[in-house]
């Protein structure tokens, strides 16, 4: 009899302990971030979409060797460049990223020769078609210089 | 109860819990034969998010397959990064420096923390308590940006590399590990009286869902759901690997097999994870992160190995068979989730429908990283 | 000037009524979000009007909107009956409830009985709804919900049995009449019988229980089945239900006050009014939501032994120690 | 140690040959190949020994024959091209030995035998993997069996864990394990009829 009456006790204290919890949480001030007034700030290794680096004068140091294409898993980067006659090396002329089958996994940062790739710190994408999210990469590059 | 279900003139329905459940946490489909409330016969069915990586593993490269590993079970992708790269460290014979493989225990282990958190918030929260799950979130938000500030992502990371990682921690590393695990240990004692002394919640879980170790044995259930059935069965110790040697820390097993003793075993895991964090980040040398000549293209000698990790729901192993070219001849991923829920037929027999749900909760289960 | 018919007191009354009725169950939906809100370390609904206080209107228009599906093979009357029936039985148990000294609809000298012969039709509305929607899920709610109130009845009314034998009647104005002050309530032992205290704490939880609340949300248990018996409720007729679930938990909340906190009478004995009613009343509603949010759901079996094990023989000591008691003083 | 415990077991088998191997480069303590028909009889002298199934699967060996043959037919032409020149050489030295006539033979019966039957019948291997909960050891257990009938026993009988290994394997290379209590497919949809981890699979 007496374990019934002690199983009941423990059990009241337990219910009141975890009230007690929780009014001590109730108490404390909100962690809620109030995204769309305060915006994040993204850490400086975040892996958003890739993008052109841009040196001083602007222009991405992609020398259009293809690299980044070849390793991609997914194959989710598409380029072409052609070599202007008398210069030694080739000039992007198309970088088009589709986001939507990238991984985020970084091989293609990682292999290019010449580091003319980084991760953006883009994170709200939102879009209302996939199309939205195939990036012309040297177009955003220009768009940043002006 | 159910043994007169068994003639057929008793009429017994069929209830579908899935593919889209709030209990199972993702696209998997039990077929429960019932009869009233008990269960006369249970069956789940996979395959709804079935992506066929083993085939992927085929025509990529052993560096293009990274992210795949991040992709099989999300809440604890580090441990399959680590288990991945260590297969095939293991057969193209590379050698891991020390630091590297010091930040890689201490990565796997936040990363086991921030799992077995989400597991607890969404395994009470199935039992009917809302409040646990947005203060497990609110902890596991600290683990994860650290991690991001890291590695760069929150959940499916790609950060392990053959012979290293992907870049060195920045320095206030060191730091935000520290505060996590000291602000994990005052937030313990407030989840122990709030849920594992709680009477309904003890009522709920103590003897649901026996699991015998014979049971576990037989179907290759490994990690918390047979250590809580009194099996002292942990990969990191059992088969050491990386620096967990040198790392004390001790496993924690229950005998009792009922949802309440795996509970247990994950909660007091995570109080092993911070010893383990803390003893990491204190013996953690300096030095370099990648080993030196690593070669571009991975080409490991002909031969089939196998690599077995502890991942958060128990023993991850990658079976790599290999004829020397630049991909993979057969890529095999062994998943916990996969053994674990095979006995969830049998275990779930003549039980109720709302303990077969506790049981399910405690198993502890990603349904991709069943699918593969 | 002169007494104006009967007729417009009961139609002011029933006004009265439905309104407070609409009105309480939007303020505690909103109470419930803020509630549950800051309890889980968030901030509830914020954006629709100040302090988000238009949040229920604005899920009140969005029910309403929605268009009303009746499932194929669903029964066409029991479905359509089921949320109806919810709200009358919350709305018909408003009648007796006194909410200040003069201010009750038809004080009937048997309001207390009245209010348990309504309230347990309620009942029948979640089986009807259960089993009129056709739906394996539903079903199994309805039988739970049933089972639980029956076992929730028996103690509750044995605690009522032992209040009404203090008071002497059953007319709820009377029972709050008797209690003046704070040291007069029924809440503390010296007032009838040494352990009121544990009938206060009986009735709350069976009240709990009643309707199907907290720890006891067997009936609609989102992670077994779904949404329970009103899986197969859409728009207005889940509004119903909802609107009833808020109506009857304040009837609960309510009736303990008057039977245990003394109703509209003022702790301090001076103006006595409305505002205590509300006060305490919500406050118990308070203590309702707080119990929610901390809790997780028990399971029937574990529900039926505590009720059967635990309740009715608390409910029967108190009432044998009240009535020695009543017998020897 | 349990290894040679298990060892001794394995070894009374009749087909099996098993090789201890080492598990720090291989990840495996004992790499044992079997029958097909030996490997229920395998199962339960490891279920015996309190092992628990680990993971079973198959790999598909297409074409290996052919890379076999045409290895063993690169190799006696080497041998024959070499022989050639160590004869052209000894005719130059007018040395007249008969030494230098033996070296071609060999290469001719390799060479026969290359060419001579049509290569060994392609087969899938299937991979059974065992562990130990208390001692470590981890055992391989492999068979070999045709491509043309995929036939072998199932050991769900003494492992109930193995039975959705062994649809997982049906459904990926389309082996077929006798006496299986319900082979249809597990991860693929319920009318699959490919089988997508075989070499030869065309999307």
């Amino acid at each position: 009899m007496s374990g019934y009456f002690k199983e009941i006790f423990d059990g009241g204290k337990s219910l009141l302990v975890g009230l007690g919890i929780t009014f001590k949480q109730m108490i404390q001030p909100v962690v809620t971030e109030r995204y769309p007034r305060t915006a994040p700030k993204m850490p400086p290794r975040y892996r958003g979409h890739i993008d052109l680096v841009r040196d001083e004068e602007g222009n991405n140091k992609c020398i259009a060797c293809g690299m980044c294409q070849r390793n991609c898993p997914t194959g989710c980067i598409t380029i072409k460049g052609e070599k202007p006659e008398g210069a030694k090396k080739k000039v992007l002329t198309f970088y088009r990223l589709d986001f939507t089958t990238c991984s985020l996994c970084g091989i293609c940062v990682e292999s290019c020769p010449t580091d003319a790739l980084e991760f953006s710190k883009e994170y709200n994408l939102a879009g209302y078609s996939a199309g939205d999210f195939v990036f012309d990469l040297l177009k955003r590059c220009e768009e940043r210089r002006r | 109860m159910s043994e007169w279900a068994a003639d057929p003139s008793y009429e017994t329905f069929v209830l579908n819990m899935g593919p889209q459940h709030p209990a199972t946490h993702g696209a998997l489909r039990v077929k429960l034969r019932m009869d009233g409330e008990y269960i006369v016969e249970a069956e789940p069915v996979l395959g709804y998010i079935h992506r066929m990586h083993e085939k992927m593993g085929e025509n990529r490269t052993y560096l293009q397959f990274m992210p795949n590993t991040g992709r099989l079970d999300y809440l604890s992708a580090l441990s399959y990064n680590h288990g991945y790269v260590s297969a095939v460290e293991r057969a193209a014979g590379i050698t891991v420096p020390e630091r590297a493989e010091y930040l890689r225990v201490i990565t796997v282990e936040l990363n086991r923390i921030s799992s077995h958190l989400l597991w607890v918030g969404a395994f009470v929260l199935d039992l009917g308590g809302f409040t646990p799950l947005l203060y497990a979130m609110d902890d596991r938000e600290q683990i994860l940006d650290l991690l991001e500030r890291v590695t760069g992502s929150r959940l499916t990371y790609c950060y392990f590399r053959f012979g290293g990682l992907y870049n060195d921690v920045d320095d206030d590393f060191e730091a935000g590990a520290r505060a996590i695990v000291k602000r994990m240990r005052d937030k313990l004692p407030m989840y122990h009286n709030l849920i594992s002394k709680n009477i309904i919640l003890r009522q709920r879980l103590e003897g649901v869902g026996p699991i015998t170790g014979e049971m576990c044995r037989k179907y290759g259930a490994t990690g918390p759901v047979a250590r809580g059935s009194g099996i002292p069965y942990d990969v990191r110790r059992h088969e050491p690997y990386s620096v967990y040697p040198e790392l004390d820390f001790d496993i924690p097993v229950y005998e009792q097999g009922d949802s309440m003793a795996r509970y247990l075993v994950r909660m007091d895991e995570i109080e092993q994870s911070l010893r383990i964090i803390e003893q990491g980040l204190d013996k953690m040398p300096d030095g370099p992160v990648m080993a030196e000549k690593v070669p571009k293209i991975i080409k490991p000698p002909k031969g089939d190995y196998y690599f077995a990790v502890e991942a958060a729901r128990g023993s991850f192993g990658v079976r790599l068979v290999s004829d020397g070219t630049n991909t993979p001849y057969r890529l095999k991923l062994r998943s916990p989730c996969f053994s674990n829920v095979s006995l969830f037929g049998e275990a779930a027999r003549g039980m109720l429908l709302a303990d077969a749900v506790a049981m399910f909760g405690s198993l502890d289960l990603v349904i991709p990283d069943i699918d593969r | 000037m002169a007494e104006l018919p009967e007729i417009f007191r009961v139609m002011a009354y029933v006004g009265g009524i439905m309104a407070f009725v609409g009105l309480n169950a939007a303020f505690l939906v909103w109470m419930e979000r803020k509630v549950a809100g800051h309890i889980q370390r968030r901030i509830g609904p914020k954006e629709v009007g100040p302090f988000g206080i238009l949040q229920s209107l604005a899920d009140g228009i969005k029910l309403m909107s929605k268009q009303l599906v009746v499932p194929a093979k669903a029964d066409p009357i029991l479905y359509r009956v089921a949320p109806a029936l919810t709200m009358i039985t919350a709305v018909m148990v408003f009648v007796v409830i006194p909410f200040g000294p003069a201010l009750v609809a038809r004080d009937i000298n048997i309001g207390l009985l009245l209010i348990f012969a309504i309230a347990s039709v309620n009942v029948l509305a979640l089986l009807i709804g259960g089993w009129g929607s056709n739906n394996k899920y539903s079903v199994i709610s309805a039988t739970r919900a049933v089972s639980q109130n029956v076992a929730y009845e028996v103690p509750m009314l044995i605690t009522v049995v032992t209040m009404v034998m203090i008071v002497g009647s059953m007319n709820l104005n009377e029972i709050v009449g008797q209690q003046g002050n704070l040291l007069q309530w029924y809440i503390f032992p010296w007032n009838g019988s040494i352990l009121l205290p544990v009938a206060f704490v009986i009735f709350f939880i069976c009240s709990l229980a009643e309707t199907n609340r907290a720890p006891f949300d067997l009936g609609e248990a989102e992670s077994e089945l779904v949404a329970g018996f009103h899986t197969e409720y859409g728009g207005m007729g889940f509004g119903l239900f909802f609107l009833g679930e808020y109506g009857h938990v304040f009837v609960g909340c309510a009736l303990a006050s008057i039977l245990f906190l003394g109703g509209w009478q003022c702790p301090f004995g001076w103006m006595p009014g409305v505002h205590w009613m509300m006060i305490k009343t919500y406050l118990l509603i308070f203590v309702v939501m707080w119990i929610r949010w901390t809790y997780p759901r028990t399971t029937l079996y574990g529900l039926l032994n505590l009720s059967w094990k635990v309740m009715v023989p608390f409910s029967l000591a108190v009432l044998l120690v009240t009535a020695a008691m009543l017998k020897v003083f | 140690m349990k290894t040679n415990a298990v060892e001794k077991a394995l070894g009374a088998l009749g087909s099996a040959q098993v090789a201890v191997s080492d598990h720090a480069t291989r990840g495996f303590h004992l790499n044992v190949t079997v029958n097909p028909e030996e490997v229920v009889r395998a199962a339960e002298v490891l279920d015996a020994e309190g092992f628990f199934i680990e993971a079973v699967t198959g790999v598909d060996w297409l074409g290996e024959q052919e890379a076999l043959a045409k290895e063993a037919a690169k190799k006696a032409a080497a041998a024959q091209k070499a022989a050639e020149a160590a004869a052209a050489e000894t005719a130059e030295q007018g040395g007249g030995e008969e030494g230098a006539a033996s070296p071609p033979e060999p290469a001719d019966e390799a060479e026969a035998a290359g060419q001579g039957q049509e290569p060994a019948e392609d087969s899938f291997e299937v991979v059974y993997d065992f562990n130990h909960f208390q001692q470590l050891c981890r055992v391989t257990v492999r068979t070999r069996v045709p491509r043309s009938n995929p036939e072998l026993p199932t050991i769900s009988t003494v492992y109930p864990g193995a039975d959705w290994h062994e649809r997982e394997a049906h459904d990926f290379f389309g082996l077929i394990f006798t006496g299986h209590p319900d082979l249809s497919p597990l991860l693929l949809p319920e009318d699959a009829d490919f089988h997508p981890l075989r070499k030869d699979y065309k999307p």
